[in-house]
């Protein structure tokens, strides 16, 4: 559909009260235009988000208080956790984010290809994003390094626990990246190799430790929770989108579940240095 | 069994302090009830107006046939405005009059007798002076509940002075308490992993209710104790009769039970078998058994060694075990003695028994 | 589709096929998408469970006849008020006037053809529905005894005696219902912000659309916290995080926060409807323009929204810090304005109008008694100094059932009355309905107001046994009980009577001028035959009544 | 970034979209970010004086990436004001339930550790474990 067609249809439909309707294929009927349909689940699913927001603030202001209350246990705790892999999988779900917005673009101009191309790249990085976090966990589980009923950190010198071997393989690259960035980097790029490669915690845990790793994996173990229905949802419009269901005219579920996709990227966006850097 | 009784409906018609709450018995309580009729007074008159209009208006305004529509406003801005904020005033003042009686019920004396309280399911347990005494107990399972002596029969009695400044520092040891003294006035929940405070003045002699005001589960309305408010003679005397444990448990074993929870062994040696974290070895399971004991010979736990571990800890340490047990908890030879006797009777009970 | 007709009176000779007989069979029900037929089943499911609900709270009321044991156990007790809350709150009155008469009545009164997303409508039912079955498996699987507040460490440690299954499927269930409420606040919002017909502003809608949109604000702002809260109980329960749990250095009194943000709103999200119900029933049956339109719209935002600020006042006694008690009680004073607002704006509109006694507006007339009993004694709790006194004390319990089955529940049948020819399409006979509404008040009045008393004389509230000074008031009120639950069998007996025997109800019985009065009775499938005129929705003096139909007629 | 006036040729029948190249200009501006907060945060694991830095700097860039993730990605500057209004509305409410909780756990803190300080140390049974073996 050529752009003239799309404003002319736009138009009919902006005047109401004509009574005669074209109603698409994917139209509900008590709607009276395409533009009043879209809006409304856009509307919908802005209230939805906000939602969402509320359901991750319970965890943010549990955070908040034990973080402001027992700085202890996070700086011993977050050591635990490997910056690398969060740092990873940050740029991985940044990635999916670019991909997705581009896959509602490519929606919104009708360009099926470019939808569903960008659509299985999404896919893609939300399936690295859970291969990292599968690793991470495993890591997490062999250690003890769990929530407080469970907690029961194996190794009694977390110095010469070996970090898992991809790490070292990444970290390389992170380094060479901080080192590109210039100077003050340096510092940092000094400081990372001064402390060596070990992710473990230095000295012994403080009282109630355990409950770092309890926010920890309910953080993102619900974070993660978020990204499976993502890629539910994403396969689902992607199912759709080959049978050519989304044009200029009608394409909300993309924008939809674009938008889901973005919040929980900006979910993870604060998880990162919450949990992985702030010492 | 039917008390029903037009009283509590006819009675309430006069709006008397008496009828409606308990007795006054703190400093504070004339506040409340004060603060309390206030609010009352202010309620009878806006409610009165409110249902005074409402059915002059049902009557005059009646439907009534071929009766013609009259005129009538649809909003009236000065009179919404000063409905809105006229009322406000009297809720500043109320909030204002809460408020300050409120800050003076939880702001702690600075000298006062201080008493640690522990809510347990289902009893409270008072105890005085870091646990020399504790006051225990909770209402009998065969309690006659229309018969209030029955019922408090075997409740934890709380003894204070009268005209003293009050603390409990309370502590919870499963889930949420609350404690409550309707007479006082006061609450305040008891919460477990922390300590909350109440402080209050009984300024007169009596006998009052307490009660659990948090839902703490199946017997939540049984955990019920006493305040005993008495002269400080009185008080006194108390006092002393309850610290001379022979008069208060004439059997030796009670009375070992009363040492073993009041003088912080609990803290360390379970009676159950188990091993405290960083504790001791357990009362039950040793008793004439040899005990490992670090760099000497092994000995055999009897009444000498445990009047040797109770007076002198580091003698012979139970291998395996840190040396943490302070000295001096126990120095009485009397205590001892019943301490002892507990211990062996929890090993052998019907040795015990056949004593007797 | 014809150019619109400023007459209303649809044709009674071409018999219209309406909502009821669009189509016939299980299926036809329970997939449907039309809210009305979704607004029914919700009205069938929530009355069961209010009838359920009841039965507890008769049962409650019998074993307290006399102290010690009178007909049950301390933990069937126990189990009988902790259901009885969580069943009358989670499955009846939160969704009773939003989802039941809400949602029939919101697009109608809009002039829409439906809420914006039918498909999450039903799927909010079906929620509904699997909340429900969580909730009777937690009672039948192994009693849950939490109370329906769930406080932590009882609820998520082994000193309780329910089992780990009961408090999953119970906290399982708020989970559930949780997103049916949130599914359903969302859809309102949407419906009222993008679905109103050409004419129909903001200040073109009837008050109760304004209390169901500050209701599902609500909704959508705090259930998602409720929800998060039951999740971490949930988690606690399986796996031990200790976030709630002193034992891993956890903080009981941080439930307590993150469970009132939600549940404070959520009273709001039970009476805010009901007066919204109460606007429409006072200016109807007064025939007479409500008084200050905008000063209630605006009322019932400012408590949805001020609403959010003031949790902390079921708190006073419980550990939480001085600064905070002081703050919150600060606060929750500033909400008794909004309310009392309400009270005055109703009271003006009965001045100098013509009033008709039916039965729902003997339930407002109700309403306004209990409702200003009960926002009255909320003084005394928002009062810091009393409420350390009367907190968790009968005077607690007797406040909040002025307010929810004094407020809510009467808004509930009056509205359910006032509505129920629009429903049904039949007419319920007056006088068994004014019955039930006096048996109900009688009945109401006499359970609760003995429990002021015996709550200020310090009687503890969720007590099996007690002391034998109090039997007197107990008695009194189980007494009230039996009179209330007769009242509320006859409400619904009527209503049923009359689906049989009813006379066929008119467009317009009332007299209302808001949309769902020009639409036929029962309304067709797409609600209206022609696009109806978007007038003043409380302007009474364009009908006239007509003799032939038994209904109001528009004259103009 | 461009202005709105710019994108508006690229209007499409129902919303506006995002043309490619801010889309990628946003991502790269994401990544940098990325990058300069965790050397930031190692920099400051380094430096022990700038320890009091680390939180804000951290929560700050999180915000700006946070913001632009709304704004472009989730393309909020193009859409409705009503649903601005309602996404930064729901802010307010986190920040209202985060801020009188906090305020309220920090002032009975003392309480908890009064009471901690008393008792006889009982961790984690678990923690305590390594401690405790001989």
């Amino acid at each position: 559909m050529s752009d003239h067609a799309v404003a002319e249809t736009t138009d009919a439909h902006a005047s109401h009260g004509h009574g005669h309707h074209e109603h698409g294929p994917f139209q509900a009927h008590h709607f009276e235009t395409p533009k009043q349909q879209f809006d409304a689940g856009k509307f919908g699913m802005w209230l939805f988000l906000v939602q969402e927001v509320l359901f991750f603030s319970g965890l943010f202001v549990f955070y908040a208080i034990y973080r402001i209350n027992h700085p202890e246990i996070f700086e011993w705790g977050h050591q635990a956790l490997d910056t690398t892999y969060g740092a990873i999988n940050t740029i991985v779900l940044l990635f999916s984010s670019l991909t997705m917005a581009w896959a509602v673009r490519c929606a919104q101009l009708g360009k099926k290809n470019g939808l569903v191309f960008f659509l299985v790249v999404t896919l893609a990085c939300a399936g690295i994003f859970l291969g990292v976090k599968y690793v991470e966990y495993s890591a997490k589980f062999e250690h003890g390094y769990l929530w407080a009923r469970y907690f029961n950190p194996t190794s009694d010198n977390p110095h010469v626990a070996e970090p898992p071997s991809i790490s070292k393989e990444v970290d390389k690259v992170v380094e060479k990246v901080e080192s590109d960035l210039g100077d003050h980097s340096a510092a940092a790029h000094d400081a990372h190799s001064a402390e060596g490669h070990h992710h473990g915690p230095v000295g012994p845990p403080p009282p109630n430790a355990g409950v770092f790793f309890s926010i920890y994996f309910t953080m993102t173990g619900l974070h993660a929770i978020h990204v499976i229905a993502g890629i539910v949802a994403i396969t689902w419009i992607l199912v759709r989108s080959v049978k050519g269901h989304f044009g200029p005219m009608y394409f909300g579920p993309v924008d939809y579940v674009g938008l889901y996709w973005h919040l929980v990227d900006l979910v993870w966006i604060y998880l990162f240095p919450m949990l992985y850097l702030i010492e | 069994m039917t008390n029903l009784s037009l009283s509590p409906i006819l009675a309430a018609l006069p709006w008397e302090a008496d009828y409606w709450f308990p007795p006054q018995r703190s400093t504070y309580a004339h506040e409340v009830d004060w603060v309390y009729f206030f609010i009352g007074w202010v309620s009878i008159f806006f409610f009165v107006v409110i249902m005074a209009a409402m059915a002059y208006f049902c009557v005059k305004y009646r439907r009534r046939p071929g009766q013609p529509k009259l005129k009538y406003p649809t909003h009236h801005s000065g009179l919404e405005i000063a409905w809105s904020i006229l009322p406000s005033f009297l809720l500043v003042y109320m909030f204002y009059a809460g408020f300050i009686s409120f800050m003076d019920m939880r702001s702690m004396p600075d000298e006062a007798y201080n008493i640690v309280v522990n809510g347990q399911k289902w009893f409270w347990q008072f105890s005085y002076d870091n646990g020399k005494i504790i006051e225990s107990g909770s209402v009998a399972n065969d309690a006659n509940w229309n018969d209030k002596k029955s019922i408090f029969a075997k409740v934890p009695r709380l003894h204070v002075p009268v005209n003293t400044d009050i603390v409990l520092t309370m502590n919870a040891k499963d889930v949420l308490h609350s404690f409550f003294i309707p007479a006082f006035r006061t609450k305040q929940d008891v919460v477990p992993g922390r300590y909350t405070k109440l402080w209050f003045n009984a300024n007169e002699v009596g006998v009052y209710d307490v009660f659990c005001a948090e839902y703490c589960g199946d017997k939540h309305s049984e955990m019920l104790a006493e305040v005993v408010v008495e002269t400080q003679e009185d008080f006194d005397k108390w006092y002393a009769v309850a610290s001379d444990l022979e008069q208060r448990f004439p059997d030796p074993v009670k009375r070992g039970e009363y040492l073993y929870s009041s003088r912080g062994c609990t803290q360390c040696h379970s009676l159950d078998g188990s091993t405290k974290p960083n504790g001791g070895p357990s009362f039950l399971g040793w008793w004439g058994k040899e005990v490992p004991v670090d760099g000497q010979a092994p000995v055999k736990m009897d009444e000498n060694y445990v009047r040797e571990s109770i007076l002198n800890p580091m003698a012979k340490v139970h291998t395996g075990f840190g040396k943490i047990m302070p000295a001096g908890l126990i120095t009485k030879d009397k205590e001892i003695d019943a301490l002892i006797t507990f211990i062996r009777n929890l090993n052998q009970p019907s040795k015990t028994e056949t004593k007797k | 589709m014809a150019t619109v007709d400023t007459t209303t009176t649809y044709s009674p000779d071409s018999k219209p096929v309406n909502y009821l007989t669009q189509s016939h069979g299980f299926l036809s029900w329970a997939m449907t998408l039309d809210h009305k037929r979704i607004g029914v089943m919700y009205l069938v499911a929530t009355s069961v469970a209010f009838l359920l609900g009841g039965t507890f709270a008769i049962l409650l009321r019998t074993e307290l006849w006399a102290p010690g044991h009178t007909i049950v156990s301390h933990d069937t007790y126990n189990q009988l008020f902790t259901l009885h809350g969580a069943v009358m709150v989670f499955l009846f009155i939160i969704p009773g006037i939003p989802a039941a008469l809400g949602n029939f009545m919101l697009p109608i009164m809009l002039g829409a053809k439906d809420v914006a997303f039918p498909r999450l409508n039903l799927a909010s039912f079906y929620f509904w529905c699997v909340g429900a079955l969580f909730f009777l498996s937690a009672l039948l699987l192994t009693g849950l005894d939490t109370g329906w507040t769930f406080y932590t460490p009882y609820s998520t440690t082994e000193y309780n005696t329910s089992k780990d299954e009961a408090i999953i499927a119970a906290t399982m269930g708020v989970f559930v219902l949780g997103f049916s409420s949130i599914f359903t606040g969302l859809n309102f919002l949407v419906t009222i912000h993008t679905m109103r017909p050409p004419g129909m502003g903001w200040f073109h809608m009837p008050l109760f659309l304004w209390a169901t949109y500050s209701t599902a604000l609500i909704q959508v702002l705090a259930t998602p916290v409720l929800a998060i809260t039951v999740l971490l109980i949930i988690v606690e329960r399986l796996m031990g995080i200790g976030i709630f749990n002193p034992v891993y250095g956890g903080d009981p009194v941080l439930y307590q926060h993150f469970f009132w943000f939600y549940s404070h709103p959520a009273v709001y999200i039970m009476i805010l409807p009901a007066f919204g119900v109460i606007s429409e029933l006072i200016s109807v049956n007064c025939h007479r323009h409500i008084f200050g339109y905008r000063f209630i719209a605006y009322s019932s935002v400012a408590i949805a929204l001020l609403g959010f600020l003031v949790w902390g006042h079921h708190m006073f006694t419980s550990g939480q810090s001085k600064i905070a008690s002081v703050v919150f009680s600060a606060i929750t004073f500033s909400i008794a304005i909004p309310s009392a607002v309400k009270i005055f704006n109703w009271l003006a509109t009965m001045y100098k109008a013509s009033i008709s006694f039916n039965a729902p507006f003997l339930y407002a007339l109700s309403f306004m008694f209990l409702f200003t009993i009960g926002g009255l004694t909320g003084l005394f709790l928002s009062t810091l100094n009393t409420d350390v006194h009367l907190h968790d004390t009968y005077f607690v319990v007797a406040h909040f059932h002025y307010v929810m089955v004094g407020g809510s529940l009467t808004a509930f049948f009056g509205g359910l009355f006032h509505w129920w020819p629009k429903i049904s399409g039949k007419m319920y006979s007056e006088f068994p309905a004014k019955v039930s509404a006096f048996l109900v008040f009688i009945g109401f009045n006499l359970t609760f107001f003995p429990q002021f008393v015996m709550g200020t004389r310090g009687m503890p509230r969720r007590y099996y046994n007690y002391l034998p000074e109090f039997q007197s008031f107990h008695q009194w009120s189980t007494i009230g009980a039996y009179v209330l639950g007769l009242g509320a069998i006859v409400a619904f007996a009527t209503l049923v009577h009359s689906m049989f025997r009813g006379k066929k109800a008119p467009t317009n019985p009332w007299g209302g001028a808001s949309l769902e009065w020009q639409c036929p009775s029962p309304p067709p499938l797409e609600n209206f035959h022609e696009a109806p005129t978007v007038g003043d929705c409380y302007d009474y003096d364009r009908l006239r009544y007509d003799e032939k139909t038994e209904g109001y007629v528009m004259t103009k | 970034m461009s202005s709105t006036a710019a994108h508006h040729d690229e209007e499409h029948g129902l919303a506006h979209a995002m043309p490619v190249r801010a889309l990628l200009t946003v991502f790269t501006i994401l990544v940098v970010l990325t990058v300069l907060t965790v050397s930031i945060s190692n920099f400051i694991r380094a430096h022990e004086q700038f320890h009091a830095w680390g939180v804000p700097i951290a929560m700050f860039i999180a915000t700006i990436k946070a913001i632009l993730v709304v704004l472009y990605f989730m393309h909020l500057r193009y859409d409705k004001s009503l649903n601005n209004l309602i996404f930064f509305f729901c802010f307010a409410f986190v920040f209202l339930f985060m801020i009188f909780t906090l305020v309220d756990s920090l002032q009975y803190q003392t309480d908890i550790e009064n009471y901690a300080a008393v008792q006889p140390e009982t961790p984690a049974p678990a923690a305590a474990a390594p401690a405790k073996a001989p």
